[in-house]
Parts: structure tokens; C-alpha cells; sequence
């Protein structure tokens, strides 16, 4: 004789403390143990590609910064690259020195809210507060630099808004140190600690092959062996000229994916490092580049991709000529990144939903555009 | 075995530590000059050439200008506003001056309100918005073009 | 190095599918680009992209529909995680009733892609395993990024 | 007259508790703020002293919601229930040589009987608001009060074969008479008990209950206003009840130097015992689940069982 079970829904958000947005997921669990998971998603979706279609090109730069707000930069720079692409402008040196600079600021800080917000759904209170002074220099360093802590709209089509103020680029080279202390710090608080390995190691293991196939893309793949950085892949801007390496490791779960991105905040100091020693005065922009209401790009298509610190994010952009763009698609990472929760999340215990979930460092922003 | 006990002595190490919270209302952080915060406007500047309308992704921005008393060829601007419930404080409007009649000021905390329609500011709030970079109006005005190369 | 890719690409798809196949071959930004019609896109080429050793397309990247007003089209970004090479497949299909085979079983990165174009284009994916709106509310009415969609913006409570 | 005696003190315990809770609030929360290098609560009153009171009043203000799917009499009754038991031990408790409420015999078993049933309110409350965090967050909750109960009675076993008594006075006064607190000779008890009152009480890092990244805010999500304000009452309280007993057992009561008095020796252990739990706080990540029962069932009780026996050697072989 068989007692009749049934399997219970729980519907965790649109409003829960650990979705970090406005994100739906329906789980269905037997007992302990999840049978399926749904993400329903689009309570922050505002039409980004539509809008780009009424916009002039340069106007579209502030709405790139609100897709994923924690990582503006790279939004504005793949945006700006893929029509750059179109126009075939060369960008001068200095440009794309303070471009690397600030992408790279902005990925630590980036790095740096997954940390503490990460450590929150698991529990530990004083490492969010920690990542968040932290997260402070790299904020205030690019305030200086764009006027903005958050949505910079600082990069613009052929080259940067602004030139680096005076001082600036000694004073990151100072910032740089002080980050390096401060993130060695975390791992005696928090890298080492049982409790969290215990709740992170094995958990939410994504194989090599389901990574490729569902198109995950950055640390999440790097933590599961595979090897795909587009800075190293194909070099865009002058990524070529650094010296780093790409932090990888083969086991794939929760723990591995922490570490690849505590590594990877080393590596983007070292590059930010590099970047300052080598950096040249010179002009900023393009010389069309600075008539911001003028910019025509030819008729034509192109996909152009660069590596934020969720993944890959990818600009497809179609002119017809005139001045605003025929059609704008987003190649969204955390949109693509967040598909494999149907998949990851079956068979596991419902205790390990938050750890997994919140490992992928999805931004709803950029989930829903 | 016990490496969580290392934790302890980071967060014991910070208890005696300087605090870094800063008191907001009481003490308010200054911000960089090219900051982004609430627009000012100069309307003896202003040509009324309409380019902050036409560049402004939100639409947010409304003139009208008027001819001008002894050139007629020459415009002058008559009212002049920004609803503030749209702004992004995106700095196009300013970028795309060609006299810096619009800037935007360091300015960040006074644009709470109560009520949708404080949000509506026109030409005289504009105007009067005595901030500029991290100067007081009072104090010495900077030169045009001090807040980063523009162009 | 990519004129080869694009070589190897056209003679792999004319020797599965005839000489008519590809509408048009040529170097995007370097990149290899094919133009094909729906109907010669199914599982089966999409599959010897992906599985033929020369090809090795296993990571797709982006799924772009653009609406030519005329035609509609569907864009494919594949990346081969093995061979480090890129291509552009692009599908078009027509304005009235666009459809295209979904390569969702092939590639599972599709799922969300292609429910996104189906969503904002109303392009349909035969095939695909539970094409249903994704960003949008299910009750919507029309695929706002189609060129003729007009924006209500009283009905979304704007005007 | 000794009703009335009864009558004040207990009134007089309840405003002194209250007082307590208020300023162990406090406390915490400018040990956690310090340990976040940041300054903790300072807006209300010098040194943000009277914090505490305008939550509590804010709390006592707020709209009372009962949802309308609750079981409402349940609903109504948890909080009471979660919080009669914890105020309750309080009445063996001896706070210094001469003031304290019953001389119990059985001290030690009442508090311990007595503050297990404190996992009913939360029972209750999970249940009855008809809502799967809470109930999740309650059956976690009695599941992980259940198992470390057993440690935790099992550690202070130790402490009462050392003294050969039940009495919480007689535990103090042997302390006093061997001129040894029992945290030395039982040290390995003082450990157990130190962790299995953490999750006793469902602090961190074992709040799984209401683990809030994960269930909202577990057995309490339904809850608001004055009935959730007296959950948070009976945490309050049950921590310091579990920090007064654990002084008593394990570090001498109110013994001390005779340069201040004895109940200022017995807050002021009490102050260490809970910088412990706030300190736990401000470093760990939160335990999961089954690592939880885990070491509950695998390790704490294997131990405790170690040190009775232990014990029981020692006592013999000292002829204690």
C-alpha cells in the first residue's frame, strides 16, 4: 500500500529577499527535493530594444547603463564598440586605455556586490558591509571620472566622455593596493570558514558540456572548466597588450564559482595596474566621434561582443544608414545564465535553492531589459 | 579543521576600527565637479538653438524662446523646463550646449519631494539653483569648461 | 582564415542540401555570414553545424530577429568553443506568417533566446518545447518590435 | 503576604526583563554595527539609547493584520505561548546571594522542562498563518529545537554530577565551596552548551527558522504589529534566561570579587556570554539544514555523553 503524497508549489518572489530584483521562480518540490523550477520574468522590462529603434545612436548609451546597472561600463562600451564596428573608427590610444580602466574598476565592483550580497543569502551579515566599502573606492574612483556612481554614460561612440581628471591615475594606482589588502582579507573571513564550504562544495555542479549548451557564459563557465574569456579570445579594445591570466577550475560547483571570481578581482587589479603604467596622453575621441547628434553609421550588421562580469554580453546592431538604428539586440548574459535554473535546480535539495541561485550573479535589469 | 576561528579575529579586528558610516543629513559627502546632479540653467546663455530638446532621451525638456527686443534675428529664451520625474540625469543636454547655458550642478539631494508636481521645475528654479561644480555662487566661479574638455 | 571557414560552411551545406540552398555567402566584419531561406534551415543543418568536426559550432551566442518590413529575418551567432571561430547564420522568412525551425533541441541556450524573439517578433519556432511569451504579460496583444506595431500608450496608462 | 510578595516580585522581574530586552537589543546591535565598521543605531537619544523603545512603540502602533486564511485562535495564541514559558523560568533564577524568586530542588530540570515548551508558540505560529515559509520555517524550526535539546540537558548533566545537586543555588554555592568555576572542570560541557543554546535559541548561525534570505522571515512572516513584537520578546528573553543559566551552571553565578556586588558579577557574565552570540553573528555564514541535525545528532551528542562519563570518572576518582 502506497500513502498519497502531493507535491507543493512554492512560489519564491516576485517580492523575496533572495530573488535580488523582481524575479519569479516557481518550484515544485516533493518533500525536500525539487522536481521543477520555473523562472517567470518581465516585471522590469521596459522595452530597452524597442526604444533604441526612436533614439539617435549616442542616445541610447544612458539606457545601455540600466540593463546591468552593477556593471554599466561594459554595457556602454559593447554598445559603443558594435556601431564603432560599423563606422570603422579607429579609437584613439588614450581612450581605450581609460576604457580598460574603468571597465575593469567596474567589474570588481560588480564582483565585489556579488561577494557581500552572496554571503547575505547564505547568511553571514558582515561581509556584505565589508564588500560594500569596497565596492566604494572602485564607486567614488569612477565618480570622479564619469559624474555618476552608478549609470556613467561614460563611454561614447568613438572614444570616452572625458579625459581623466588631473591625479586621477595615481590615485587608482593607490585605490589598487588598498583593494588587493582588502580582498585578501575576505579569504580569512570568509574562504576558508567550514560552514560555508560545507554549504557551497558540491552544490549546484554544472558540467562542461551542459555550460556550452545552454550558452553560459563567464565565471559561471570558467568554474566549471570551460575556458572562454572573450578578453582572451578575441582581444577587443587593447586587451591584448595585458598581462593576466584567466582564473579557471574544473569542479563546477557553488564553491568553484566563488573562487574563480575572487581571482578574477586579482586579475582586474593587475590589468588595471598595467593600464596605468602604460597609459599616454593623447586624445580622447574620435574627431567625429565628439558631434554626438551627427553619428551616421553605414548601412550594415554586426555582432560585437565583449566580456562583462556575468558573461557575455553581445550587441547586434542593424543600421540602414540614417541616424538612429534600423534594430538594437541585446545579447544579455545574465538573461541567457538564468535559462539554466530549469535544468540546474531538478533533484535538488530545496535548502541549496538560495546557495545555487545565488551563485549565478544575475542582475534583473539585465534579465529583463 | 577550525579555520572559521579566523574569521573571528577579522571581525573582532574591526570592532575597534574607525567607522566609515557617514551621517548623511548631518554631514553630506562632496561630491567630484563633474558629478551629475540637478541641472542649472543660464538663460542670458542660452540661443535658444532647442539641440537639449532634441538630444534629451526622455523628452523631459520643454522652451519656448521669444525674438529678441533689439536684434531680430537673434532669439531669446522665455521659459525653460525640466520635469524631473523623467530625468536621468544622463548629462546629454549639457554635452550637446554650444554656449554651457545648461549644466548640471553637484547637487544631489534636492530633488525629494512630496508631490509629483514639485518634480516640474521651470526657468527661475533652474536659474536659482546656486550651486555649480563643488562652488557656491558666492564663492569664486569657476571659468567656462572647467568641468572636463568638452568637445 | 575566416574566407575558409565560410568555404568549408558552403560546400558542407550545398552537398546536404543542393546547390540552391545558400541564398548568399560573404565575410561580415570577418566574420563568415550565410543567408538562407526558412525553409532549407532545419535541425539537420543546424545540426552539421554543430556536430561536424570542421564546423564545430557548439555555443550559440545570440539569436537576433530583425523585421525588414519586407521579410523577416532571423540571426544566428555561433561560436565554436573548440575551433575559437565565429559565423552568422541568418534565416529569412516571410512577414505574414514567420516561422522557423527551432534549434532549441540542439542548442538549450535557444530556449530563452528564441522565446524572446518569439515574444517581441511573433516569429514562430516550430519545434521548440514551450514557446510561450517571455518578457511580456501572456495576455499582450502584438509583437511591439515589429515595425507596423503602434505603441497604445493610453492603454499602458502613458498619455 | 506572600502572595502579594509573589505578585511584586514577578512584576517587578517582568519590568526589569522588559528593560533588558530593550537594552540587550541595543546592545547587539551596536556590537554587529561596530564589528560592520558602522556606527549601529544613534539616532534616538545619546549613544541611540532609546532605539529600542521607539521600535517597540512603532511596533505597538502598527496595524494588528491577522491574515484572513489564518487559523485565527492559533494565530492569536502562538506568540503568548512562544513567550509565557520563556518569562516563566526566570522564576528560579537566582540573581545574586539574597535575591531570587523559588529555591527550587529541581532548579535545573523545571528550566529546562519549562523553556522546551517555548517550540510550541513557534509550532503554532508557523502553522496557523497558513503560509509555506512559515511552515517551513517552524518545521525546521522544532525540528532543530528537538535535537539540540538533547546536547543541551546532556551538557548540563555534567555540571549537576560535579555538584550532586538540582538546585540552581547549590550549584553556585559548590562553585563557591571548591573555590572553582564549573567552566574549568567542565569545559568541554560549557562548549556543548554554548552551541546547542545558539540553536536553541535560533540565532546565528543556526536561525535557520527564519533564515530571512531564504524564508522571508520564516515562522514570523505573518505576523506584525504587538504579536510579532512579542515574539521577538520571547527570543530576547530566552536568550537572557539561557545566558542567566549558563552563568549559573558554568561560571559561578554571582560569585566574584567583593568589590561590587554580586548581581553586578552576574550581568556582567551574562553581558559576555551573549557578546559570544552577537560576535557569532557578526562572522558566521548560516548552517544549512542537514549539516545542522547533522552535527547536532553526530557530534554534540557523542560529545556531551563523552563528558558525563568523564565526569563521572573525575567525581569518583576526586572524591569531589
Amino acid at each position: 500500500m502506497s500513502i498519497k503524497t502531493e507535491t507543493m508549489t512554492l512560489n519564491m518572489g516576485p517580492q523575496h529577499p533572495s530573488t535580488h530584483g523582481v524575479f519569479r521562480l516557481l518550484v515544485e518540490v516533493d518533500g525536500e527535493t525539487i522536481t521543477k523550477a520555473e523562472p517567470v520574468m518581465g516585471y522590469l522590462h521596459r522595452g530597452s530594444e524597442k526604444l533604441a529603434e526612436n533614439f539617435l545612436y549616442t542616445q541610447f548609451i544612458p539606457y545601455t547603463d540600466r540593463l546591468d546597472y552593477l556593471n554599466a561600463m561594459t554595457n556602454n562600451y559593447v554598445y559603443c564598440a558594435a556601431i564603432e564596428k560599423l563606422l570603422e573608427w579607429e579609437i584613439p590610444e588614450r581612450a581605450d586605455y581609460l576604457r580598460v580602466i574603468v571597465m575593469e574598476l567596474n567589474r570588481i565592483a560588480s564582483h565585489l556586490v556579488w561577494w557581500g550580497t552572496y554571503l547575505l543569502d547564505i547568511g553571514a551579515l558582515s561581509p556584505f558591509l565589508y564588500a560594500f566599502r569596497d565596492r566604494d573606492i572602485c564607486l567614488d574612483l569612477l565618480n570622479e571620472i564619469s559624474g555618476a556612481r552608478m549609470t556613467f554614460n561614460y563611454i561614447r561612440i568613438g572614444g570616452v566622455k572625458w579625459d581623466a581628471p588631473e591625479g586621477w591615475v595615481d590615485k587608482v594606482k593607490e585605490k589598487v593596493k588598498e583593494l588587493r589588502e582588502n580582498i585578501a582579507e575576505y579569504d580569512t573571513l570568509v574562504t576558508g570558514n567550514e560552514i560555508f564550504q560545507a554549504r557551497t562544495i558540491g552544490v549546484g555542479k554544472l558540467t562542461k558540456e551542459q555550460v556550452i549548451n545552454w550558452g553560459i557564459s563567464g565565471p559561471l563557465a570558467r568554474a566549471s572548466g570551460v575556458n572562454i574569456d572573450i578578453r582572451k579570445e578575441e582581444p577587443y579594445s587593447i586587451y591584448d597588450r595585458f598581462d593576466f591570466n584567466i582564473p579557471t577550475r574544473e569542479e563546477g560547483d557553488v564553491f568553484a564559482r566563488y573562487k574563480v571570481r575572487i581571482a578574477e578581482m586579482y586579475e582586474s587589479l593587475k590589468i588595471i595596474e598595467q593600464a596605468c603604467e602604460q597609459i599616454d596622453e593623447g586624445e580622447i575621441i574620435h574627431k567625429k566621434g565628439a558631434r554626438i547628434m551627427m553619428i551616421k553609421p553605414p548601412a550594415g550588421e554586426a555582432y560585437t561582443r565583449a566580456e562583462a562580469s556575468k558573461g557575455e554580453i553581445g550587441v547586434y546592431a542593424v543600421s540602414n544608414g540614417k541616424n538612429k538604428p534600423y534594430r538594437i539586440k541585446l545579447r544579455r548574459p545574465s538573461f541567457v545564465n538564468v535559462s539554466i535554473l530549469q535544468d540546474l535546480l531538478i533533484g535538488e535539495n530545496i535548502q541549496n535553492l538560495v546557495a545555487i541561485f545565488g551563485s549565478l550573479d544575475i542582475v534583473l535589469g539585465e534579465v529583463d531589459a | 579543521m577550525f579555520r572559521l576561528l579566523k574569521g573571528f579575529g577579522v571581525t573582532l579586528n574591526y570592532f575597534r576600527k574607525k567607522k566609515i558610516t557617514i551621517q548623511y543629513p548631518d554631514e553630506k559627502v562632496v561630491m567630484p565637479e563633474r558629478f551629475r546632479g540637478i541641472h542649472r540653467f543660464f538663460p542670458d546663455k542660452c540661443i535658444v538653438c532647442n539641440m537639449c530638446v532634441n538630444i534629451c532621451p526622455t523628452d523631459v525638456i520643454t522652451l519656448t524662446g521669444k525674438k529678441h527686443p533689439e536684434n531680430p534675428k537673434k532669439k531669446i529664451i522665455d521659459t525653460y523646463n525640466i520635469d524631473f520625474q523623467g530625468c536621468i540625469l544622463c548629462d546629454l543636454c549639457t554635452e550637446v550646449c554650444p554656449t554651457d547655458a545648461i549644466v548640471m550642478t553637484a547637487r544631489y539631494d534636492n530633488l525629494s519631494s512630496y508631490t509629483r508636481s514639485e518634480h516640474f521645475k521651470d526657468i527661475e528654479w533652474l536659474s536659482n539653483n546656486h550651486v555649480y561644480g563643488n562652488y557656491e555662487e558666492s564663492g569664486p566661479v569657476p571659468e567656462m569648461g572647467e568641468r572636463g574638455e568638452r568637445k | 582564415m575566416s574566407q575558409e571557414v565560410l568555404d568549408i560552411i558552403v560546400k558542407k551545406i550545398t552537398e546536404q542540401k543542393g546547390d540552391e540552398a545558400i541564398e548568399e555567402a560573404k565575410l561580415n566584419f570577418d566574420e563568415p555570414m550565410i543567408i538562407l531561406d526558412t525553409k532549407n534551415w532545419d535541425v539537420k543543418t543546424a545540426k552539421l553545424l554543430r556536430d561536424d568536426p570542421a564546423l564545430a559550432f557548439d555555443f550559440l551566442s545570440c539569436i537576433t530577429g530583425v523585421d525588414y518590413e519586407e521579410h523577416m529575418e532571423v540571426v544566428y551567432n555561433f561560436f565554436s568553443t573548440t575551433k575559437k571561430h565565429s559565423m552568422y547564420v541568418k534565416v529569412k522568412t516571410t512577414r505574414e506568417k514567420p516561422s522557423v525551425t527551432s534549434v532549441e533541441s540542439l542548442w538549450k541556450s535557444a530556449d530563452y533566446m528564441e522565446r524572446e524573439t518569439y515574444d517581441l517578433f511573433g516569429i514562430d519556432f516550430p519545434g521548440h518545447w514551450n514557446l510561450r511569451r517571455i518578457l511580456l504579460q501572456d495576455d499582450w496583444e502584438g509583437h511591439p518590435l515589429r515595425k507596423d506595431y503602434v505603441t497604445d500608450k493610453k492603454a499602458l496608462g502613458l498619455d | 503576604m506572600d502572595l502579594l510578595y509573589m505578585v511584586l516580585f514577578a512584576v517587578v522581574v517582568l519590568l526589569g526583563l522588559l528593560g533588558g530586552v530593550t537594552y540587550a537589543i541595543l546592545f547587539e546591535r551596536k556590537v554587529i554595527g561596530w564589528m560592520q565598521i558602522r556606527n549601529g543605531p544613534n539616532r534616538h537619544g545619546p549613544w541611540g539609547l532609546f532605539q529600542t523603545i521607539a521600535d517597540v512603540l512603532k511596533l505597538l502602533m502598527k496595524e494588528d493584520i491577522i491574515p484572513a486564511a489564518a487559523d485565527r485562535k492559533i494565530f492569536v495564541l502562538a506568540p503568548i505561548l512562544a513567550f509565557a514559558p520563556s518569562f516563566t523560568v526566570f522564576a528560579v533564577l537566582s540573581w545574586s546571594d539574597t535575591l531570587y524568586a523559588a529555591d527550587l530542588n529541581i532548579g535545573v530540570l523545571y528550566f529546562l522542562g519549562v523553556s522546551s515548551m517555548t517550540m510550541l508558540g513557534v509550532l503554532m505560529g508557523g502553522w496557523s498563518s497558513n503560509n509555506k515559509y512559515s511552515l517551513l520555517g517552524s518545521i525546521r524550526g522544532v525540528a532543530q529545537m528537538v535535537s539540540y535539546e538533547i546536547p543541551l540537558v546532556l551538557s548540563v548533566l555534567g555540571v549537576v554530577i560535579l555538584s550532586g545537586t538540582m538546585n540552581l543555588r547549590g550549584i553556585v554555592q559548590y562553585q563557591d565551596d571548591i573555590g572553582m568555576w564549573f567552566i574549568i572542570p567542565q569545559f568541554l560541557g560549557f562548549v556543548i552548551y554554548l552551541i546547542s543554546a545558539i540553536a536553541e535559541l535560533n540565532r546565528s548561525p543556526f536561525d535557520l527558522p527564519e533564515a530571512e534570505s531564504e524564508l522571508v522571515s520564516g515562522y514570523h512572516t505573518e505576523y506584525s504589529g504587538f504579536r510579532y513584537a512579542f515574539f521577538m520578546l520571547a527570543e530576547y528573553t530566552y536568550a537572557i534566561a539561557i545566558s542567566a543559566f549558563a552563568t549559573t551552571l558554568f561560571l559561578g553565578g554571582w560569585l566574584g570579587p567583593a568589590f561590587l556586588p554580586g548581581i553586578v558579577w552576574f550581568i556582567l557574565k551574562m553581558c559576555i556570554f551573549m557578546f559570544i552570540w552577537f560576535w557569532l553573528r557578526a562572522t558566521l555564514p548560516r548552517a544549512r539544514v542537514d549539516h545542522l541535525m547533522q552535527f547536532g545528532w553526530k557530534v554534540l551528542i557523542p560529545l556531551a555523553l563523552l563528558n558525563i562519563v568523564i565526569t563521572a570518572v573525575i567525581k569518583v576518582w576526586m572524591g569531589w
